[in-house]
């Protein structure tokens, strides 16, 4: 995790292919939620806007799984994902 | 113990640890997965399996904790593989020794199933010419959520 | 597979058997009881089994067969061992490989809870000076008969 | 099993212990059940007796558990013995 004014996001799997992006930063605006980053995401179009609900997406902040409504610090570790499927 | 690595494991190796865990053990229960072929796809030659470093560690030992306060659980052993794997190959292995049978049973079955629909891991089937992510099943969830 | 007998048993052997046993497996689930220092009596420094031989391999049979028919299984192994045991030493084992992770589960939980309380064996408890045998557990009843 | 006009009676465990006898013949008479069986041999008295209901006496013939309404026939073979404890 970082200690300036940005937020890690990270995507795993089938998210990880489709976007092409394993990792990208973002900046910590206040009050942005992790909820409101992936909306913001789902705007870049093309791939990107499948974040906007059109398939289930797992949030994790920090390393724990999170509802959207969470809201983001500066430093923050986000990842999205698909459902997962280990075992 | 927990672990999550590339190399193949052997359930033999982990029994013995099981085992020697103390004069209490009455009961080892193991679960160990492999590839099999009749998933998505037909003609599955292998999975891919990719992970959350950090995070699938945590999830599982906060599992095994959980675990270990519903049940009596003197020791429990996961190992989950990452990468490729080929048909046949082991993916996962849950042991867990205990004084009574009913325990081992429930909290091996317990981490196994919990594991299924909350640590990140992701496969993907391959075949002779394409590949494709794996959806999650609703039967795990619910597997998982009966649990609860 | 099913085996009465004396010796001592490998899992690991076992486990080999069960994993070879064709494509379609996905999901090996095995159990092993030991002897535990905490039975009726204290002190228990180990115990003597006796058995029905004939009847005996019949109803494990029995039970594997019943298993066989309420769910996927590719393959069963159980072995039972009789005569003295030390403590810790190893008593019971089953072995179930399936397609699924929970029909592997339930049928090794099934026949292990079954087989202690149908299938014609008897324990005696003995410590430095005495010998006991022991009683059937209520509970080992009721968790069988959870199953009808 | 015996071919002649005997039933072979077994006892296990505890039992076998108790009564001295791991195995025993009896005159196959006809009409007898297990139940009256276990209620002759009960009659012989002293460590016998128990077999009349003191304690639960599990019943086999022919090596398949059985209720105590069960006819004998010549050549069965049937066995008493405490519940199992095995596993």
């Amino acid at each position: 995790m970082s200690t300036d004014n940005t937020i890690t996001v990270k995507f795993f799997a089938r998210l990880r292919e489709e976007l092409d992006t394993a990792t990208l930063r973002v900046e910590a605006k206040p009050g942005l939620t992790a909820g409101q980053l992936l909306h913001d995401l789902a705007g870049r179009g093309g791939n990107w806007a499948q974040l906007d609900g059109a398939q289930p997406v797992m949030i994790a902040v920090n390393q724990v799984m999170t509802k959207p409504e969470k809201a983001l610090q500066p430093g923050d570790e986000v990842a999205f994902f698909p459902p997962v499927t280990g075992g | 113990m927990i672990r999550v690595q590339q190399q193949d494991f052997d359930p033999a190796e982990e029994y013995r640890v099981l085992r020697d865990s103390g004069s209490g053990t009455g009961a080892i229960a193991t679960f160990t997965g492999l590839v099999r072929d009749s998933g998505d796809l037909k003609d599955v030659t292998g999975l891919f399996l990719e992970h959350y470093p950090g995070m699938t560690e945590q999830v599982i030992e906060g599992l095994v904790h959980e675990a270990s306060q519903r049940w009596d659980v003197r020791e429990a052993r996961v190992i989950h593989r990452v990468g490729f794997l080929a048909l046949a190959e082991q993916i996962v292995f849950v042991g867990v020794c205990s004084a009574h049978r009913g325990d081992a049973f429930a909290a091996c079955e317990f981490i196994m199933d919990a594991l299924k629909t909350s640590a990140p891991f992701w496969k993907k089937e391959i075949t002779g010419d394409s590949e494709h992510w794996v959806e999650q099943k609703a039967a795990d969830r619910d597997r998982s959520q009966s649990w609860e």
